[in-house]
């Protein structure tokens, strides 16, 4: 049976990619996606060779063709995100940063004049690593993040999964607490938060944790840079017992973290010995078991 | 009694799709007589709510059962409200063929 | 958007709507929305005084689960008691009556969704079939 | 007509929070007592956590028009679902069932237009929170919180920005991370952007598409490299082939580190923390001088 792990954290910059790649090197017959398609980061750790490169439609932004415009003003009317302005000459022109694509316009424009174009700025990847396959994408700046994208990477990580018999998936979740972090936990079993000993990163846990309870799934929790803060982490820890949440072990902050990045490593590769990459293969034993 | 089961192809040699909403064909099976016929699931490249409108498809075609390899918390909450019997078949490797073969006792 | 949280079993949903506080000098603001489970974790565990070991298992979820459900229905209601607020039953993430089996014979999962549906496997028409009380069936592929 | 100045980052974590409230610390007190902070990172919104002494002064609740479907006036024509590019609406004639999905619904009204049988109302659907709160000193705090389980970032954002308009001479927002649609409504229309970054490969990466889409929506921006010191100058390298200003670069130290995990405005205490917000002010005055 395939089990499926997301690692999460809520808030930003926890130390979530640094630590899903850090399993990698534990973790046997794994594949890997990087659900974080909006500032995908584990491909720097994973330096993987691409396989397959798939475009992937992003949403409809409507255009208006000025020659046949008469200027009637209907669709501006309609249009409720403000995205139909009216120029110089007295046509009108589309502002695609405000378009949702909703193509309201496009039906009513009583010339035709409206079209609709679909952005290919999405792509996608299936990639060989060191530690396995990794399915990763690039979201098109300014794309709706809507989690489709989040599926797609899934759905891919899993045909390969059970084609080439692959036991487990290891999602790198995106931050957050909207529509891709709720794409990365379809269907999954297990659940690694990543909590950052800060006020912030103890706020965005707790926003996280009330997302994921209605979940049932079993949920690990590690604490990175808990020294930078004792008196958070603390607060940290009693929150995740109090929600029955494993905790799989405590991270000093380390400057390690960020020197193996420099040289593409993760950590347990650039600093086996230490005390963190202890805790790592610790938290592996306890979520694989 | 009409089911449906999801496939990968539009005839019996095909293989049980696993995806219920985003399937490749739904082949309508009469129960009674053996008698199959497939039509392709316009669902399968919509961006989202795939589920639903298959589901749509289900339950317009007037079926009483669905054999699939999983099924969406929306499809799955609206089959249960029609009445609609649902079947996770463990292997997904399977054949039509042998699929309408164990479900009518073949 | 697929949003796959594994669904509860509940015996019978509330027979009420929702309940508003009287009397409060104030202006009664804000509502909480109690969600079916945990209305039905109250009602076990401190209505029915099941043990939680006995609650989880007819709610279909793991201990650890219904503890968090339990705990998030006392947590609201107390907020409700003390800050007058209005209690709203919500449509949570549960299911009722259409249960998902697994026949033993042949291991295939099915839902049997009506009454006149005979309780035997549509695949092999065995009559050994049980209730799947772990949740999160249709994932667990 | 006020100055907007948004404070953005490809990557999360980089310190764009701990950024944005001592810049607005540092422009209360240097620049115009009349500065509104806003934060639009309606996931996770935190710079609430850096002001231990604000009073919530309002509370709105942030809501979206959905349509539901009046089943005794519905004909089952399923011109609606025609018309939504969403797929939010199901329409099964056959059984006479027909319904609307909150979850997909963009509130873009087509259906509406659609319906010949007057059988969708729109109702208010709760997606999020707007507070506004006073924090002792300058114009205060507007804070945008998505609904948990809510999908629908952008409306939220655009609700939030909505009301800051003109509130105070400056406005600055806080966006959230990443290049994704609700970074594009926080940033939309601002004057000056400011990018915060680490010198990470991390960092860095996230920074170039972070760069791309800024330069796409041609707006002004320089970029803040915060906990300079830390990893290697292939962030430095990159600016200067770009030919991106540097606004100012904030030395990594663990003494900051613990004081930012309480939620610690530093500058009001630490002179020399101060004098960095106070250069990122001059060269944005500088440049609106232009």
């Amino acid at each position: 049976m395939i089990r499926e792990l997301t690692v999460l954290s809520g808030k930003g910059g926890t130390g979530k990619t640094s630590i899903t790649a850090a399993l990698g090197s534990f973790a046997k017959n794994a594949i890997f996606t990087d659900c974080d398609v909006d500032a995908a980061d584990l491909h720097l750790l994973f330096n993987p060779d691409i396989l397959e490169t798939h475009a992937f439609e992003g949403g409809t932004k409507a255009e208006i063709d000025p020659d046949a415009c008469i200027g009637c003003g209907i669709c501006q009317d309609a249009c409720r995100f403000d995205a139909i302005k009216r120029t110089d000459h007295g046509w009108f022109e589309i502002d695609s940063l405000h378009c949702e694509g909703c193509r309201l316009c496009e039906r009513l424009c009583p010339e035709s004049a409206i079209f609709s174009i679909r952005s290919m700025n999405n792509q996608w990847f299936v990639s060989d690593t060191r530690f396995g396959p990794l399915v990763h994408a690039r979201m098109g700046p300014g794309e709706e993040n809507s989690g489709k994208l989040v599926t797609t990477v899934r759905e891919k990580a899993r045909e390969i999964a059970r084609s080439k018999n692959y036991n487990i998936i290891i999602n790198d979740g995106p931050p957050g607490i909207g529509c891709p972090v709720i794409a990365s936990l379809a269907g999954i079993h297990k659940i690694l938060l990543v909590a950052e000993s800060s006020e912030s990163g103890y706020h965005d846990l707790l926003r996280i944790i009330e997302l994921i309870s209605k979940y049932d799934v079993d949920i690990f929790g590690i604490i990175n840079k808990f020294d930078v803060n004792a008196g958070i982490s603390e607060r940290i820890v009693s929150i995740l017992q109090s929600n029955n949440i494993k905790i799989t072990g405590k991270i000093p902050f380390d400057k390690k973290f960020v020197e193996a990045m420099v040289q593409g490593k993760t950590i347990s590769e650039y600093a086996p010995g230490s005390a963190i990459v202890k805790v790592i293969r610790n938290t592996w034993e306890m979520i694989s078991s | 009694m009409k089911t449906i089961i999801t496939a990968n192809g539009s005839d019996v040699n095909a293989t049980l799709d696993p995806r219920f909403g985003r399937c490749e064909f739904f082949c309508i099976l009469d129960e009674e007589t053996g008698e199959t016929e497939f039509i392709e699931n316009k669902a399968k490249l919509q961006s989202s709510a795939a589920g639903t409108t298959a589901a749509e498809t289900v339950i317009e075609q007037g079926v009483k059962k669905v054999i699939s390899g999983d099924f969406g918390p929306k499809a799955k909450s609206l089959l249960d409200r029609f009445g609609i019997q649902m079947v996770i078949l463990k292997d997904e490797g399977q054949i039509i063929a042998n699929v309408i073969n164990s479900i009518t006792g073949k | 958007m697929p949003r796959r949280k594994s669904p509860r079993k509940i015996v019978a949903p509330p027979v009420f709507k929702g309940y508003k506080p009287f009397g409060s000098s104030k202006v009664c603001d804000g509502e909480v929305e109690l969600l079916y489970e945990e209305y039905e974790a109250i009602k076990l565990a401190d209505y029915d005084l099941m043990p939680h070991h006995e609650a989880c298992h007819l709610m279909g979820i793991s201990r650890a689960t219904f503890a968090r459900i339990y705990e998030s229905a006392r947590r609201k209601i107390a907020s409700a008691f003390v800050e007058a607020k209005t209690i709203k039953t919500v449509y949570g993430n549960v299911y009722f009556d259409e249960n998902w089996f697994r026949c033993n014979d042949c291991e295939n999962a099915f839902t049997i969704p009506n009454p006149r549906i005979k309780r035997i496997c549509p695949v092999c028409r065995s009559q050994s079939i049980q209730l799947m009380n772990s949740t999160g069936s249709t994932n667990n592929k | 007509m006020s100055f907007k100045i948004t404070v953005a980052s490809g990557k999360g974590g980089t310190g764009k929070t701990t950024v944005a409230t001592n810049l607005y610390w540092s422009l209360v007190k240097n620049f115009d007592n009349d500065t509104l902070l806003v934060d639009c990172d309606v996931e996770e919104p935190d710079d609430l956590l850096f002001f231990k002494n604000a009073i919530l002064r309002s509370e709105v609740k942030v809501t979206q028009a959905v349509p539901e479907i009046n089943t005794s006036k519905c004909t089952y024509c399923r011109k609606c679902v025609e018309y939504c590019e969403y797929n939010a609406i199901t329409v099964i004639p056959p059984v006479q069932y027909a319904s609307i999905a909150p979850d997909l619904c963009h509130s873009c009204g087509a259906c509406l237009y659609a319906c010949q049988d007057d059988a969708l109302i729109e109702k208010d659907h709760e997606i999020g929170l707007m507070s506004g709160y006073d924090v002792g000193f300058g114009k205060g705090l507007l804070e945008g919180r998505l609904k948990i389980g809510s999908a629908a970032q952008t409306p939220v954002i655009r609700r939030v920005k909505k009301e800051a308009l003109d509130a105070a001479s400056v406005i600055l927002f806080d966006a959230p991370p990443g290049t994704s649609c609700s970074v594009v409504t926080s940033v939309l229309d601002a004057d000056f952007v400011i990018m915060v970054t680490e010198p990470t490969p991390f960092g860095l990466h996230d920074l170039k598409i972070a760069v791309e889409l800024i330069r796409e929506m041609d707006l002004p921006f320089g970029v803040v490299i915060n906990k300079a010191g830390l990893g290697d100058r292939a962030v430095y390298d990159y600016l200067e082939d770009e030919g991106i200003d540097i606004l100012e670069e904030i030395p990594f130290n663990e003494e900051y580190a613990r004081k930012f995990s309480e939620g610690m405005i530093l500058s009001r205490i630490d002179k020399n923390y101060a004098i960095h917000y106070q250069k990122i002010i001059r060269k944005i005055l500088e440049f609106k001088q232009q």
